[in-house]
């Protein structure tokens, strides 16, 4: 008996360690991408999950796949996703507080529930017999597959190659914005603003904060408020934009704080501020 | 083969109902004029089917049976019995009178009026109506039967809800929302009276096997088909529970008045007289031939339902303070006649109850289009805002004193004649529910005469008193009926001729033989 | 000849049709078109009389099938005419005393811009009453019987715009109805009986029938005679008809149609004569009634109501012959062809009266009126005599029959019923003598009305007179011709059969009787009403006297009983058809709302919430396979 | 070991992306979780193929990675599409489907 026939009953002992090992780490992945705050933390934790899939592929005898999780999921879908998330905003993170009432239980129970009957059905199955791949694989994983999609399911093989087709259509005609005229030129837009009388000179830029991005923050306008019209569309789109005008009041703060502590005075009454503030109203 | 006449009687309303629904918004006259040139040529289709039934003939004549689904047996088959047949002339006789009476109910209200009615629409329904009416005559496959006693109800619901008394409509929202409500309320009764008969339609599927009416009542009558007492109940049940929604019997019956309220005077008329007779009809065709034995069984609480219908309704009306309401609660008492003498089992009920079917879709016809007529002119469906209105347009008055007359069925009326055959019918083997229906005919004239007198004696109010008389046009839809009225109340003889034999058959089938007098004086 | 009996039919019929159909261009001539047809009429009764004439008696009855009407199963009703002597009477008395009424008519409605239309009604009136008396079944007969119900109900309601008039039409026509239901039920009966409702074979068979069912079905054709012929207890309606105009009720509620359920049941002898039980009834709904419209027609001080009590009373006079079996019917007839004259000419007369006195009808208010009517005088005079029995005119010969035929009925009930009948007698010429004297003697009563006019009263045009005059020839003589000789009794025999009752007293006693009575009545209405003033306004009388001004209180009873009861009966029902039979549907309706409301929650728009529903049921869906496998 | 296993890691997997599709709102990682849940089937196909001995369930999960493919690719632009008409990929913004 041939140790690939012997490893049809059961698993080297290598497969079960590297088995045991990766499939913890495929659960953790797993779990993080459903817990991750941010999308761009999922994304990479299910990119581990998939190479790891690829793996047990390989361990399965699915040579091809393997290669083609690897190179399609993770080099292709993954880097689709995170292109997407970047997007739509790399650093937003998603609030995990519930908002429809009794969901979370819900769902936790009904992926419970599922999950104990899936395993429940799989336990109950009579998985005994395992016939291995050695004999199917035995021209190479390859051309077995290759037998099997241009023979028995070209016409599925067929239909997926117009699926494939029409969806990157469709992936066009939905992001894709015809241009009905020709684009302004600057001038025009000027013209533009004038003939509309607001906001005639150009934007006002962002604040000068020297930060490590100083676009997000806005600029302040000359009664120290600040504007929205300094950042730009997509960053207030995405909700990025940095107040910082309370960073620097906290900032003026602690130096006086400091100030004082230095010179022993004492701190400055807190009721008092109150009423003065009352009174200027 | 020969031509599919049952069919083309069908097939022209329904293309005439898609052909005046194209014709453009703005001929509203060509459609009108189309939609009764539709009508007339399909009663003349129907006039042919009279002429070419034989009543000494086979049960079914006519037939036209093609295969449609045939993985569940459902055939297209049609064919007439004398019963059918004199539906089928009744309702292509009324659909003309319907039309040419509600020639103006359906004119867009003002121009440049937002509510605009689409008068194309209205023809169009009303003819779509009729074809299913008249398909439901013909239909003797159960599942095809089923088909178009629930489509009806398409039509209906919208010429109900969508078409009210111009009178009640300037504006006034309330009366918006009492019509959908009568509509959809038309719409739920029939429609789970129609569920409750799909369930026993597919269970007489599984019992016998096929749709074909003629089929399962031959392997009936020859013992070849075996139900379970249980199982037969069960499905009767089912049917008549639909048919008495449709009918309508007591205490099923409160959508009727609400309905008929609602809608303007001839689409009133078209539920009376038209779309409720398929109910009875129903009963005759399918409740008993299909279910003899379950049909005894339950005919004495049926009798009793139909009892309480008559005098309930006719009391009903007593009390009602609306003209249209009356005349829907009458129809009630009338309907509860129909179905007494359907039960009654005795060759002069349901001769008389078929015959009843007849004449009361005239009668009705006749005092409902008069009362439309009166209340267009008036604006108002009050009794109480009536009074006198004899004094100002007696030809109205006239006409309006005649279908109460009939109404009330009065001797030389049609009516009558079938009211005292079903009375006869159910008398010479229930006498007490035969007396007690009797107190009917009392209530009758009570309502009727009350209405009249209320509305057309007495001192002229203020507000009828430039009352005009009946248009030439409303005067040809009422004068052809009152003249059917009288004809048939004085010679019955060619209807009666048509549906004896056919009612002798029902009444084989369900086994049942004419109580004998007990003393042998006839020759 | 046969032909012509549809003949009798049809010319009144085509006036009815003419005249209602024919619009405002027949408005000149309307009143002569019908009163030609309903002479055309009868002629030919006339025509066909002198046939009948000159037959033996046993050959007199013509038949004549015109159609079969309502053939069903087992159902036989065919439109077939039937003219023995019973009918032929009929046709004359109809057709004759029609015709007059309809001369006189043209007289009387001269004014009256619906004239066309009155005469169209009156003819539609005889074309129904000529049905009924010439059908051969029960249904003809009942069409005719309901037919002159309804022209009575348009007749009466003639002048729709007054409110009391169009009440009073409605209120015959209703109490008609329950008297029809009962006719009904009796053909209904028959038919389970015999088979048919056709005359001759049901009383030909009468013997094979249980009594029971005879019985039952005699009670029923009563019910059907005392709402035609207003008789206790469906009397109430009569008084109140007397708002038509006076030829209708001269026509109609006195002459013929109210006589109509005399001849039902003089028709229908044979099962009555198989039904003792129901005789008796009949006697005694006979009796009671003479004595009720009698005692009615003394209070009342409107002239034709109390005309129409008193025609209740003779009614009541007939229904109590008729009721006495073979010894009572012809006198039944003759009484009531009599009546049909003297009490005609009284309501003309009456109609006479009113149209000189601008339609005044308080008897208090007239008075004298002798000397500015006489023709009228001398026809209502003799009229009077004749109703009264006065020797030698027609009430006479027909009423002491009848009196005479009670006290032959034998035993304590003969005692009564004559007694009864002798009691009639001396009211009617109490109140026929008090009639005639606050009318035509004394002091004129009269007073300008509110607008200031004063009647004047005057004789009527000859077209009102003519008739007047003719019918109280025949008050003078129709008596003396039938009665005697016997004429009448051998002409109808054959038809109603006849005994000779065996009287425990004789009928010299019994005519001698009756005078003395007559002669009672007369003076305690002379007392009263002849020797001092009659007041104005009426005194408020005994107790008994109030009670007859109401009819007795019969339609205070009909008013607390059946029209209020009614009206709270049906407005409960409408109450509970609103709440309880809607009510439940409308539950159902509101709670499936309920629930669907609560449902719909569900659907919040979330499509996460709807994923959950989606992996719950699969969720489900596998664990309902692993339980199958399991199982 | 049994090979077995592998059918229960993939049936972890499973329940796993199911639950993240339900609680989490971002479009993207719902959608991410869809991939998991497709990647664990694929697991099961790959694991049952060896089972039987046959590459039927390889083509299978290859046609389903394919498939796969095809749904990232409308599924993104669709949410690319709804970021530039509503800026935001919240999946609970899109409740318009209630009365």
């Amino acid at each position: 008996m041939s140790p690939q026939l012997a490893a049809a009953y059961s698993t080297s002992t290598g497969e079960a360690f590297q088995f045991w090992v990766l499939g913890t780490v495929a659960v953790i992945g797993a779990l993080s991408t459903i817990l991750m705050k941010r999308a761009v933390h999922s994304a990479l934790s299910l990119a581990g999950t998939m190479i790891i899939l690829a793996v047990f592929y390989l361990a399965n005898g699915a040579y091809f796949l393997g290669v083609v999780q690897i190179v399609v999921y993770t080099g292709a879908i993954m880097m689709l996703f995170l292109f997407v998330v970047m997007l739509v905003g790399v650093t937003a993170a998603d609030s995990l507080t519930e908002t429809i009432k009794g969901q979370r239980w819900l769902a936790l129970l009904c992926g419970l529930g599922f999950g104990i009957l899936l395993v429940a059905g799989i336990g109950n199955a009579s998985l005994s017999q395992f016939d291995g791949l050695s004999t199917a694989n035995a021209n190479g994983n390859v051309q077995g597959l290759a037998a099997l999609i241009f023979t028995k399911y070209v016409f599925a093989f067929e239909i997926t190659g117009a699926l494939l087709i029409t969806a990157a259509v469709g992936a066009m005609v939905l992001t894709h914005r015809e241009r009905t005229e020709r684009p302004k030129t600057q001038r025009e837009l000027s013209e533009q603003r004038v003939r509309e009388g607001k906001h005639v000179p150009p934007l006002p830029a962002p604040g000068v904060y020297a930060r490590h991005n100083a676009v997000d923050v806005q600029g302040l306008l000359p009664d120290g408020t600040p504007s929205e019209l300094t950042v730009s569309k997509t960053l207030r789109d995405r909700g990025q934009i940095r107040d910082v005008s309370s960073e620097a009041l906290n900032d003026l703060r602690a130096l006086e704080q400091r100030a004082e502590e230095r010179l022993e005075r004492t701190a400055i009454e807190p009721a008092n501020l109150k009423r003065t503030e009352e009174a200027s109203k | 083969m020969s031509f599919p006449l049952l069919t083309a009687t069908a097939a022209l309303p329904a293309l005439g109902a898609v052909a005046t629904a194209a014709v453009p918004a703005a001929r509203r006259t060509a459609a009108k004029w189309l939609a009764l040139f539709v009508s007339l040529a399909t009663l003349a289709l129907g006039i042919v089917v009279l002429v070419r039934f034989d009543p000494g003939g086979d049960r079914y004549q006519l037939t036209e049976s093609h295969p449609w689904i045939a993985d569940f047996g459902v055939r297209y088959e049609l064919g007439v019995d004398g019963i059918a047949v004199a539906l089928i002339a009744l309702t292509a006789l009324l659909i003309p009178f319907v039309i040419l009476a509600g020639w103006h109910d359906a004119d867009p209200l003002e121009t440049g009026s937002k509510r605009w009615r689409p008068t194309q629409g209205f023809f169009a329904l009303i003819l779509a109506v009729e074809a299913m009416v008249i398909i439901s005559f013909e239909a003797t496959d159960v599942f095809l039967f089923y088909i178009f006693f629930e489509a009806m109800l398409i039509p209906m619901y919208f010429l109900i809800g969508g078409f009210g008394d111009r009178a009640h409509e300037h504006g006034d929202e309330a009366a918006a929302t009492q019509r959908s409500y009568a509509a959809v309320k038309f719409l739920l009764y029939n429609l789970v009276g129609g569920l409750i008969m799909l369930a026993a339609v597919i269970g007489l599927y599984v019992v016998a096997g096929n749709f074909s009416l003629a089929e399962i009542a031959q392997a009936r009558a020859n013992g070849t088909l075996h139900m379970a007492t249980n199982t037969e109940r069960w499905l009767f049940l089912g049917f008549f529970f639909a048919f008495a929604v449709k009918a309508p019997l007591w205490p099923l019956h409160t959508w009727l008045p609400n309905a008929m309220q609602e809608s303007t005077a001839p689409v009133a008329v078209l539920i009376t007289a038209v779309v409720d007779k398929v109910g009875t009809f129903a009963m005759l065709r399918f409740c008993l031939q299909l279910f003899p034995e379950a049909s005894k069984w339950a005919t004495p609480v049926i009798l009793v339902l139909a009892l309480i219908s008559i005098i309930y309704g006719a009391l009903l009306a007593v009390g009602q303070r609306d003209i249209k309401r009356l005349v829907a609660y009458a129809s009630i008492s009338h309907f509860g006649f129909i179905i007494l003498g359907i039960f009654a089992m005795t060759s002069q009920g349901q001769s008389g109850a078929t015959l009843y079917m007849v004449n009361h879709g005239i009668s009705t016809a006749a005092l409902m289009l008069v009362a439309g007529f009166l209340i267009s002119r008036r604006g108002s469906r009050l009794i109480a805002d009536y009074g006198g209105v004899q004094k100002v347009a007696p030809v109205l008055a006239g006409t309006f004193l005649i279908g109460s007359l009939a109404t009330l069925s009065l001797p030389g009326l049609a009516p009558f004649v079938s009211e005292f055959l079903v009375l006869v019918g159910t008398f010479t083997r229930y006498p007490a529910i035969g007396i007690i229906a009797t107190f009917g005919i009392v209530l009758a004239a009570l309502y009727t005469l009350v209405l009249y007198q209320r509305t057309m004696t007495g001192p002229v109010k203020p507000e009828v008193a430039a009352m005009p008389d009946l248009r030439p046009r409303e005067l040809l839809v009422v004068a052809p009926l009152i003249v059917l009225l009288i004809f048939l109340g004085v010679y019955p003889k060619p209807v009666t001729d048509i549906v004896n034999p056919s009612v002798k058959q029902t009444l084989s089938d369900v086994h049942k033989k004419d109580p004998k007098p007990s003393v042998e004086a006839a020759k | 000849m046969e032909n012509l009996i549809a003949l009798l039919v049809a010319a009144p019929l085509l006036g009815a049709v003419v005249l209602l159909c024919g619009g405002r261009r027949l408005d000149a001539v309307g009143h002569w078109i019908g009163t030609l047809l309903s002479s055309a009429s009868f002629v030919i009764g006339v025509v066909l009389f002198t046939d009948l004439l000159g037959k033996n008696a046993e050959h007199r009855t013509l038949m004549q099938h015109l159609w079969t009407w309502v053939p069903v199963e087992g159902f036989q009703a065919d439109v077939t005419f039937r003219l023995d002597q019973l009918s032929m009477t009929f046709v004359l008395l109809i057709t004759g005393v029609g015709s007059l009424i309809h001369l006189y008519s043209v007289g009387y409605m001269e004014h009256d811009e619906r004239r066309r239309r009155f005469f169209g009604y009156l003819n539609l009136f005889l074309a129904a009453m000529l049905i009924l008396v010439l059908a051969d079944n029960y249904l003809l007969l009942y069409v005719g019987w309901e037919g002159v119900g309804l022209a009575s109900y348009l007749l009466i309601g003639f002048w729709q715009h007054k409110p009391s008039a169009a009440t009073a039409a409605k209120k015959a026509f209703l109490v008609n109805r329950v008297g029809d239901m009962g006719l009904s039920i009796a053909i209904m009966l028959m038919f389970t009986t015999f088979g048919t409702f056709a005359f001759g074979p049901v009383l030909s068979h009468v013997g094979d029938a249980s009594e029971g069912k005879l019985t039952g079905i005699a009670l029923m054709l009563l019910l059907a005679a005392c709402g035609k012929s207003a008789q206790v207890p469906l009397q109430s309606w009569l008084g109140d008809a007397m708002e038509g105009p006076t030829p209708v009720s001269a026509l109609i509620h006195a002459a013929t149609m109210v006589t109509a359920g005399v001849y039902l049941i003089v028709r229908s002898g044979a099962i009555f004569n198989a039904a003792p039980d129901a005789q008796l009834v009949v006697t005694v709904v006979g009796a009671v009634t003479l004595l009720f419209g009698a005692i009615v027609g003394c209070a009342k001080d409107d002239i034709k109501k109390a005309l129409a009590g008193s025609t209740m009373s003779q009614i009541g006079y007939m229904v109590l012959a008729a009721g006495l079996g073979p010894i009572g019917y012809v006198f039944a007839i003759m009484h009531l062809v009599t009546h049909g004259f003297f009490k005609a000419g009284l309501f003309l007369g009456a109609g006479s009266v009113m149209h000189g006195m601008n339609d005044e009808v308080d008897m208090r208010k007239y008075g004298g009126l002798r000397k500015y009517m006489p023709v009228t005088f001398i026809t209502f005079g003799l009229g009077y005599l004749a109703i009264i029995g006065f020797p030698g005119l027609s009430g006479f010969f027909s009423k002491d029959k009848i009196i005479e035929a009670a006290f032959a009925k034998g035993g304590t009930e003969g005692w009564i019923l004559g007694g009864a009948a002798l009691l009639g007698a001396a009211i009617t010429a109490f109140y026929m003598t008090r009639v005639m004297l606050m009318t035509f003697f004394g002091e004129k009563r009269w007073q300008p009305d509110e607008n200031g006019h004063e009647p004047h009263p005057h004789e009527s045009p000859r077209t009102m007179t003519i008739p007047m005059i003719v019918l109280a020839f025949g008050s003078v003589f129709a008596g003396g011709i039938f009665g005697i000789g016997d004429r009448f009794l051998h002409w109808l025999e054959p038809v109603t059969g006849h005994e000779e009752g065996n009287s425990p007293v004789s009928a010299l006693t019994v005519t001698l009787a009756t005078m003395v009575v007559l002669v009672i009545g007369v003076a305690i209405a002379w007392a009263q009403y002849g020797r001092r003033p009659v007041p104005a306004v009426a005194p408020r009388g005994s107790l008994l006297t109030r009670a007859a001004r109401r009819d007795l209180l019969q339609d205070d009873f009909n008013h607390v009983v059946l029209v209020r009861g009614g009206e709270h009966l049906t407005r409960s029902l409408v109450y509970v058809d609103h709440t309880l039979v809607d009510g439940v549907v409308n539950g159902t309706a509101a709670s499936m709302g309920g629930l669907s409301g609560r449902l719909r929650k569900l659907q919040n728009g979330y499509a996460r919430s709807y994923a959950v529903s989606m992996f719950g049921g699969a969720a489900i869906l596998v664990a309902a396979t692993l339980l199958m496998r399991a199982v | 070991m049994n090979p077995v296993n592998y059918l229960y890691l993939s049936a972890l997997l499973f329940t796993i992306g199911a639950t993240g599709v339900l609680i989490r709102r971002n479009a993207i990682v719902v959608f991410m979780c869809v991939e998991l849940m497709l990647n664990a089937c694929n697991l099961a196909f790959v694991t049952f193929s060896r089972m039987h001995g046959n590459l039927d369930g390889q083509v299978i999960a290859f046609f389903t990675m394919v498939v796969a493919a095809a749904e990232v690719v409308v599924g993104l632009a669709i949410i690319v599409s709804l970021f530039r008409s509503r800026h935001s990929a919240s999946v609970d913004d899109a409740s318009l489907m209630k009365l």
